[in-house]
């Protein structure tokens, strides 16, 4: 009998993803064992045309980590989903754009002002940028186009189930694979398509141990600006925390360390829009009524976009900024 | 106790006090100590003799031998002269202004052996603040006898029955007092001892708590048993340090001997006493201001026709009586209400306010030789205190008036010095036997100044509680400066009797009911030193200095002085004129009857008219 | 053809809704660019149905509640006035003009006030011109796709 | 019972009732001046000092206090009482030249002039110490007090500072029988500002035509309440029915009820700040509570219109909505004051001759037979002029007038400007929620509305419900209204309160909030937000929860909710979004 193959693709990413399947340490031995390697460039030279040349359906199962910026990405995410029969988003870039999906705050162009212009570090005094197509002597080599706008795995092609997190933690990722050997090993069902594998349906203050109250703020701060009471919700001390617009599952590990959340893990089962929600949350809880006093509160928040969409920009209702 | 051959019974009453006899005391020790006398002689400290004109007194007993005026420096003498060697120093002893020798025994001196000692019983033979030399005199027998021996009701008939009537100046007999409040409802109730003797001179109540604290004590228990009361105060003038300082120690010693406290003498009796300090005001004396002060409110009088034997102190039956009082009721006791109404005046088997009975205390003070404090019996005239006792007038000068009872006794004339000394004759002329005050006058004596002297006290001391006192003894007292002044008016008398009538008719207490008696008496009596002052603007006594006239006789002035200038010099309105040699001239516009000129004159010519 | 702007006005159902209310019964002409959505209380206002809005094609957004102390519900306006303009804050940095979102204040007897809000606020957004927002949907037939992975089909490969 | 004699007549007394009394009961006045029956006797004064035969013995006792225990012969006249009598006036008179009494009581006994040196001085206290009792044993303030002693005795508050202990109560002035105390110098003056509709002394009627009409202590005013003193109350309450061990302390009592109807009412608009009016300034400048104050039978006035000089007036102007229809106070029609004040209108045409102007911006007769009603007026010859009073300033600022002010206003029919000379000005004041309305609103868990008013469910379909089921509005605290308009509602409320009694079970909106547990991760983001407090926190299960029967359904908890745990039932996420995708579609 032949083995079920897996699929691992890393796109518009920071290679993160691919590091957290394999800290799932000695589990990674019984995916090998189970799992046939059908790609997995990060691992070992696999060729795309080899995977073109597999049979659709081919692969069992591909996870795919990335947002989708380029049009190679978005050609391996069609091909990848051509060939497998599961295609899971891997981690936060591929659910819900992530980090990288942080460049819809600008241009292609302002981006590339900035990367090979203006950023403090480069000389390019003949403003050499990147093109797709570049005469070489042996001929032409081609370049995958960057995009102006970061699309999640999502938005560009069906995706059946999601793993969130940047990276997914180990243990999620452990169980989740472990899962699915046995699911396939004793033929069972599948969960419905869409399911968010790895995660709570609940949000990241679930799992935060920090001891909650009936929240009133009347100031914000941030990180450095206080020494937080280790015991109490840092919210409730003033720091900018997403962990209540954030799904579950990561162990609240930030928040436990003192760092608020960032919201990696996305945003919870029953929202749409991972900014908005912070923002209708927040804004309820200022402890204020005077409209000066409440306009002095929140202008102690740097950067709000960035802070309630670190993750989830690409995903979220109004896409990206317009210019 | 020890036995000593000699007692050497060294006065420390006030008077003596201040003459040092507490340094006499000690030299007498260290000299008895240098000479190794200290087993055969001791020196005691003793309450007053009374004979206080002529302090330190010393009495040298079991002889009687008397001293009087001892110095520091005559001790060494008297020690070895005396104590060594057996010979009473006669410069030391008492000399009767006129006769020529010497009277070595006290039993002999006219001043002490006219006198009748009940309440000063143990003046000058005991060490007052040592009880066991009290309890070698009797005291507490009486205690012993009434708690042993009677019943309550026993001794409140004795006590009537021996017609002992209020001290204090009331003169409420003390058996019915004593009756009332045993019958009175409310529990506790009270004893308490008035010892705010508050009149100028008087020092009756003084002397025999210095002197003798143990027989008021003694009576305060006989008191309270026969009322059924436990508790007592004994309400003192904080002026008095000495008398208090004797007293609290004799109520501690009391308390150790178990004479005072629970269960005294085994009976189950039981009896303690507070000592109370008084601020000093006279109206303090007054019972009900007495009890208002010990409650700690204004010492004020309230009205009294609920008797405060009824609703006394803290509105519960109280029994006040005055130190005189209680320091007699021991020896009635001992010697039986027989005894005690054979001395003095009256019969009180059938009404207790029917005549004065036993001993009265008076402080004898003015214009008489032997002043000091004298015990004598009811009944005993004014005569006899006065020439008897007191050795009569000085200088050889004219017996004017005398004044019994305090700053609110009647001024008695000449006419009436056979009177008997008794509540009821004393009131009968216009003055009372109040607590005992009795002050001499002499022809040197203005009344109208003496009368504007006690008023200004009373009208001082007056609370200002009720308008008759506030009022009437303030507008007395500007009449009679107005008629000292020379500014007085014909209808000034006839003022000044209205508002005596007043004064005594509708004053809220015995202060003010009392206060007009000098102005009265005097009117009654010296009417025409009024009329002098009024219409011929003249003081016979000279003592109204606004209304004499000082004038200088040219002769003496020449003759005697040579015009020495003195009275030019001093008189502060340069209102002299005159030259050596010269007879100087009072220029009677400018001269505002200071009378310096008359003071300074050494050769007497100027002269008053 | 001119300008149309779309409207969602998100009213509570207390004060601004009865003001609309009002305002209809009133016979008062405004704007129909304006198409309400009812919700019990301006406080019920979630920034996501503005972002919605916006995103599913609205001009612009106009919230409405009662008066401040004003609220049926004691204080849920306060609330939204505490949301709002945090939102216009998030707007402006996403490059979205915020006048596009109003907050008002309408009382249920101001139809008059109410005609004059969505009057002026139609001919702002209409003034503003139309919110063109880009890249809301994945063009699957962009015009690079082809051009390079046809061509480059098996001979594309990574270094 | 004891029998004397007084004057020659006999009457037969209690024991220990004091000659004063006895005398009195026979009509014999015996002067007294330190004495006040509601004071223990002092007897200081004197002046009552009568001869007092017992037997064959005479003698003078104070009437005062001296108590009546055997059958005695008493003279409250005799001669010798007549001397000290006179005498003691005498002093008295040169002691306080000022006090009238005394003079008085001079004259009475043919006294011209007394022999001692009269001061020139207006001195009055008699040092009677009728003051320092009432301080010290009735009100127990010990704030006043003798100092001195004798001739200089003087009273006064200790060391002549003023005393912390003084509660201002006016004892001391009330019992001083010369006037030598005094707690104001009005003079015999009516303070209009006294004219107010609450109580102004310790025990009186809660407010006119209270039910039941009993008087209470009020504790503001209450000397005893103050120091624990007085009781003068209980004394002289013949029927015993004060008892202050009940009545100081105020009890806390719980009650479960069902329902709640809110009739808090209003407060009256104050118009001291509109400076314009010159209330609290100008003289005669009274409020419309203070007049109504003054027309009641009950009055200082006892009903009667004066002026604060004790005059009449000649003229009165009624100035119409003081604060109501005012865009710095209330925007509101105050809607009773134009009916009041037509009434005031009759009332001054019934109880004086003086001229009214009735200054209004529009005149709302609106109710049954209230139009009738102004139109009798308008026959009385009330002078209506259509214009809000605009300022009113003392006449002497403008000219001298007919009155002590002047009413400027435009008359709007005429078109013309007009000053108006008046003797007094009735400021006819708005009706405004209750200072505590919100604080009491939050408690019961309704809202009030920018007025301040309480909100009703609905204007036109709930008008006597709230938000909150089971409370109740009714009257004036849900805005202003007249009488038969609070007599209705309140009616309605009290059906409502029937209604749901009669059901037997509540019926809930359909709308409400829920949370549902396995999603809440319990951030507790919404605990605060709810103004019904329908949100709790369950400890155990780190999840927050929705009480439905005390949820209102306004969603901000919904919209807060960052996890999207609480759905509100019928305005789900879901429908909002789909409406807004569907009408953008």
């Amino acid at each position: 009998m032949t083995k079920p193959k897996l699929a691992v693709y890393w796109a518009a990413s920071c290679g993160g993803c691919d590091i957290a399947i394999l800290d799932i340490e000695e589990k990674i031995l019984a995916v090998a064992d189970f799992f046939d390697l059908a790609f997995w460039p990060c691992v070992a030279d696999f060729k795309y045309k080899d995977v073109a040349a597999l049979d659709d359906g081919a692969i069992t199962l591909t996870l795919f980590n990335g947002a989708i910026r380029n049009d190679e990405n978005f050609a391996i995410a069609e091909l990848l989903r051509r060939k497998s029969v599961v295609l899971c988003a891997f981690g936060s870039c591929a659910s819900d754009g992530g980090i990288p999906g942080m460049a819809n705050f600008y241009e292609r162009q302002t981006i590339f002002d900035y990367v090979y212009g203006k950023s403090p570090s480069t000389v390019n005094p003949d403003k050499v940028y990147p093109q797709p197509l570049t005469k070489v002597p042996e001929g032409e080599i081609y370049i995958p186009a960057m995009w102006d706008t970061v699309w999640t795995l999502p938005q560009v092609v069906d995706v059946d189930y999601v793993i969130p997190g940047c990276p997914p933690q180990s243990d999620q990722i452990a169980a989740v694979v472990g899962a699915v050997i046995d699911i396939l090993k004793n033929g069972k069902p599948l969960p419905p398509k869409g399911t968010v594998l790895g995660a709570t349906d609940k949000s990241c203050c679930d799992e935060c141990l920090r001891q909650r109250d009936v929240k009133k703020i009347k100031k914000f701060v941030r990180p450095f600006e206080i020494i937080p009471d280790p015991d109490l919700c840092l919210m409730e001390q003033g720091i900018l925390c997403v962990g209540p617009a954030t799904r579950g599952g990561c162990g609240a590990k930030c928040v436990a360390a003192g760092m608020p959340c960032r919201g990696c893990y996305g945003l919870p089962a029953n929202i749409r829009d991972q900014g908005a929600k912070m923002v209708s949350a927040l804004a309820s809880v200022i402890d204020s009524t005077d409209p000066e006093e409440i306009g002095r509160i929140m202008a102690a928040i740097p950067d709000p976009l960035g802070t309630f969409y670190r993750f989830t920009l690409a995903d979220s209702l109004l896409r990206r900024a317009q210019v | 106790m020890k036995p000593y051959r000699i007692n050497l019974m060294v006065c420390a009453g006030t008077g003596c006090v201040a003459n040092h006899s507490f340094e006499i005391k000690k030299a007498l020790e260290d000299e008895v100590k240098k000479r190794g006398l200290e087993n055969e002689v001791q020196v005691v400290a003793t309450g007053c003799n009374g004979f206080c004109a002529e302090g330190p007194l010393m009495v040298v007993q079991p002889e009687g031998i008397f001293y009087h005026q001892v110095t520091i420096k005559d001790i060494p003498h008297l020690v070895e002269e005396h104590f060594l060697k057996g010979r009473p120093v006669q410069k030391l002893m008492y000399v009767p202004p006129d006769a020529k020798a010497p009277i070595p025994k006290m039993s002999d001196i006219s001043f002490f052996n006219r006198q009748m000692l009940i309440a000063l019983r143990n003046r000058g033979l005991i060490d007052p603040e040592k009880i066991d030399e009290a309890i070698g005199r009797g005291a507490y027998s009486a205690l012993a006898k009434v708690l042993t021996a009677m019943t309550p009701p026993e001794v409140v008939s004795l006590i009537k029955a021996s017609g002992l009537r209020g001290r204090g100046g009331g003169g409420f007999p003390t058996g019915i007092k004593w009756e009332t409040c045993r019958k009175a409802h409310g529990e506790p109730k009270y004893i308490i001892c008035n010892a705010d003797e508050g009149d100028p001179g008087a020092f009756m109540d003084r002397s025999i708590i210095e002197g003798d604290p143990h027989s008021v004590l003694e009576g305060m228990l006989i008191g309270a048993y026969a009322i059924g009361s436990h508790h007592g105060y004994i309400y003192i003038r904080q002026e008095y340090p000495l008398a208090r300082e004797r007293l609290t120690i004799a109520v501690q010693q009391a308390r150790e001997y178990g004479l005072l406290g629970d269960n005294i003498f085994g009976t189950g009796f039981q009896f303690d006493i507070k000592v109370a300090r008084g601020a000093g005001a006279f109206v303090c004396g007054e019972s009900t201001a007495l009890m208002a002060s010990i409650e700690g409110r204004v010492g004020e009088p309230r009205a009294k026709y609920i008797h405060t034997v009824e609703h006394g102190l803290w509105n519960l039956p109280t029994c006040l009586n005055n130190v005189e009082t209680w320091a007699t009721v021991p020896e009635i006791i001992l010697k039986g209400a027989e005894w005690f109404t054979s001395i003095g005046t009256g019969d009180v088997s059938k009404n207790p306010w029917g005549g004065s009975k036993g001993t009265k205390v008076f402080s004898l003070t003015g214009k008489v030789k032997n002043t000091g404090l004298v015990e004598v019996p009811m009944g005993i005239t004014l005569r006899e205190i006065i020439y008897d006792i007191g050795g009569g007038i000085p200088k050889g000068k004219q017996f004017k008036s005398v004044q019994t009872g305090g700053p609110s006794g009647g001024f008695l004339p000449a006419s009436l010095l056979d009177l008997q000394v008794d509540y009821e004759q004393l009131t009968e002329a216009g003055s009372m036997m109040g607590s005992g005050g009795m002050v001499v006058m002499d022809e040197d004596n203005c009344m109208v100044d003496m009368a504007k002297y006690f008023l200004a006290f009373t009208q001082d001391e007056s609370c200002g509680k009720c308008t008759p006192c506030r009022e009437g003894t303030m507008r007395m007292l500007e009449t009679l400066e107005r008629i000292t002044q020379g500014k007085g008016r014909e209808e000034d008398i006839q003022l000044l009797e209205d508002l005596s009538q007043f004064v005594m008719d509708a004053s809220l207490c015995a202060l003010g009911g009392s206060a007009p008696n000098p102005v009265l008496t005097s009117l009654r009596y010296f009417r025409e030193e009024y009329i002098t002052h009024i219409r011929d603007k003249k003081c016979p006594a000279h003592v109204c200095r606004e209304l004499n006239v000082y004038t200088i006789d040219p002769g003496l002035c020449v003759t005697k002085g040579h015009g020495c200038g003195v009275c030019r010099r001093q008189c502060p309105e340069n209102a002299i004129t005159g030259e050596k040699n010269v007879a100087h001239v009072v220029s009677q516009e400018l001269c505002k009857k200071c009378g310096v000129c008359y003071d300074v004159c050494k050769f007497d010519a100027v002269k008053v008219a | 053809m001119s300008f149309e702007p779309k409207i969602i006005g998100i009213l509570c159902n207390w004060c601004s809704y009865t003001g609309a209310d009002l305002a209809g019964t009133a016979r008062m002409k405004y704007p129909a660019n304006m198409r309400s959505v009812r919700v019990m209380c301006s406080g019920r206002v979630d920034p996501g149905f503005i972002f919605d809005a916006l995103a599913h094609g609205a001009d612009g957004v106009l919230i409405c509640g009662c008066h401040p102390g004003d609220c049926h519900y004691v204080e849920g306006n306060y609330k939204c006035m505490r949301r709002i303009p945090l939102t216009q804050r998030l707007l402006q940095d996403m490059g979205i003009d915020p006048r596009r979102l109003r907050l008002e204040w309408v009382s249920a007897s101001e139809g008059g006030r109410f005609q004059k809000i969505v009057t002026e606020f139609t001919e702002e957004i209409r003034a503003l011109g139309p919110l063109k927002l880009r890249d809301m949907k994945f063009d699957m037939n962009r015009p690079d796709r082809y051009s390079l992975m046809a061509e480059a089909g098996d001979t594309v490969h990574t270094y | 019972m004891v029998k004397v004699t007084i004057d020659g007549l006999e009457i037969e007394v209690e024991e220990e009732t004091t000659i004063l009394k006895a005398a009195r009961q026979l009509g014999i006045t015996i002067p007294a001046l330190c004495y006040n029956e509601l004071i223990e006797p002092y007897a200081v004064c004197r002046l009552c000092v009568v001869e007092l035969q017992r037997g064959q013995r005479t003698r003078l006792v104070t009437a005062c206090n001296y108590p009546l225990r055997e059958s005695v012969v008493i003279r409250t006249n005799s001669e010798r009482v007549q001397r000290l009598r006179r005498m003691n006036i005498e002093l008295l008179m040169a002691r306080a030249p000022g006090a009238k009494i005394i003079q008085d009581l001079a004259a009475e006994m043919g006294i011209e002039r007394t022999r001692f040196p009269l001061e020139d001085s207006d001195e009055k206290c008699i040092l009677c110490g009728l003051c320092v009792q009432a301080c010290s044993d009735v009100v127990q303030a010990y704030a006043l007090g003798f100092s001195e002693r004798g001739s200089k005795r003087v009273i006064g508050p200790p060391y002549d500072t003023t005393p912390e202990t003084c509660i201002l109560c006016g004892a001391c002035a009330y019992f001083c029988p010369t006037g030598h105390i005094k707690m104001t110098d009005t003079d015999g003056r009516i303070l209009h500002s006294e004219l107010t509709l609450g109580p102004n002394a310790a025990i009186t009627l809660p407010f006119r035509q209270a039910i039941p009409n009993v008087p209470r202590v009020n504790p503001d005013y209450c000397i005893h309440m103050k120091t624990g003193g007085c009781e003068l109350c209980v004394k002289v309450c013949q029927k015993e029915a004060i008892n202050f061990t009940e009545l100081a302390q105020d009890s806390f009592e719980e009650f479960e009820v069902g329902a709640v109807i809110m009739a808090t009412g209003f407060q009256d608009f104050d118009p001291t700040p509109m400076k314009l009016y010159g209330y609290g300034v100008l003289p005669n400048v009274l409020t419309s509570d203070e007049f109504e104050r003054m027309n009641n039978a009950a009055s200082p006035t006892g009903g009667r219109i004066v002026m604060e000089n004790g005059e009449e007036p000649r003229s009165i102007a009624i100035l119409h909505c003081i604060g109501s229809r005012d865009e710095h106070y209330h925007k509101y029609c105050s809607r009773v004051c134009c009916m009041y004040e037509l009434n005031f209108a009759h009332l001054v045409n019934v109880k004086t001759s003086a001229e009214v102007y009735q200054l209004y911006i529009d005149m709302r007769s609106f109710g049954k037979g209230y139009e009738e009603f102004y139109q009798r007026i308008l026959d009385e010859g009330v002078n209506v002029i259509r214009g809000k009073g605009a300022e009113v300033v003392p006449a002497y600022q403008k000219r001298r007038g007919e009155g002590g002010l002047l009413v400027c206003c435009e008359d709007t029919l005429i078109g013309k400007y007009r000053e108006i000379p008046v003797d007094m000005v009735v400021l006819c004041t708005a009706l405004e929620a209750r200072a505590d309305a919100a604080e009491i609103g939050r408690k019961f868990n309704i809202s009030t509305g920018a007025d301040g008013w309480f909100i009703e469910a609905h204007p036109k379909l709930a008008p006597v419900s709230t938000t909150t089921e089971g409370i109740f509005l009714a009257g004036v605290c849900q805005g202003a209204k007249d009488i038969p308009d609070s007599v209705a509602q309140g009616a309605a409320a009290a059906a409502q309160v029937m209604k749901m009694f009669c059901q037997g079970e509540l019926l809930m909106d359909g709308a409400y909030a829920e949370i549902v547990e396995d999603i809440c991760s319990g951030c507790r983001i919404c605990n605060g937000l709810c103004p019904y407090n329908a949100i709790t926190y369950d400890i155990e299960k780190k999840v927050s929860a929705v009480n439905p029967a005390m949820c209102k359904a306004c969603g901000t908890c919904v919209a807060a909710c960052p996890s999207g745990a609480i759905t509100g039932r019928h305005f789900t996420d879901e429908q909002i979004y789909a409406q807004i995708e569907g009408i953008l579609a």
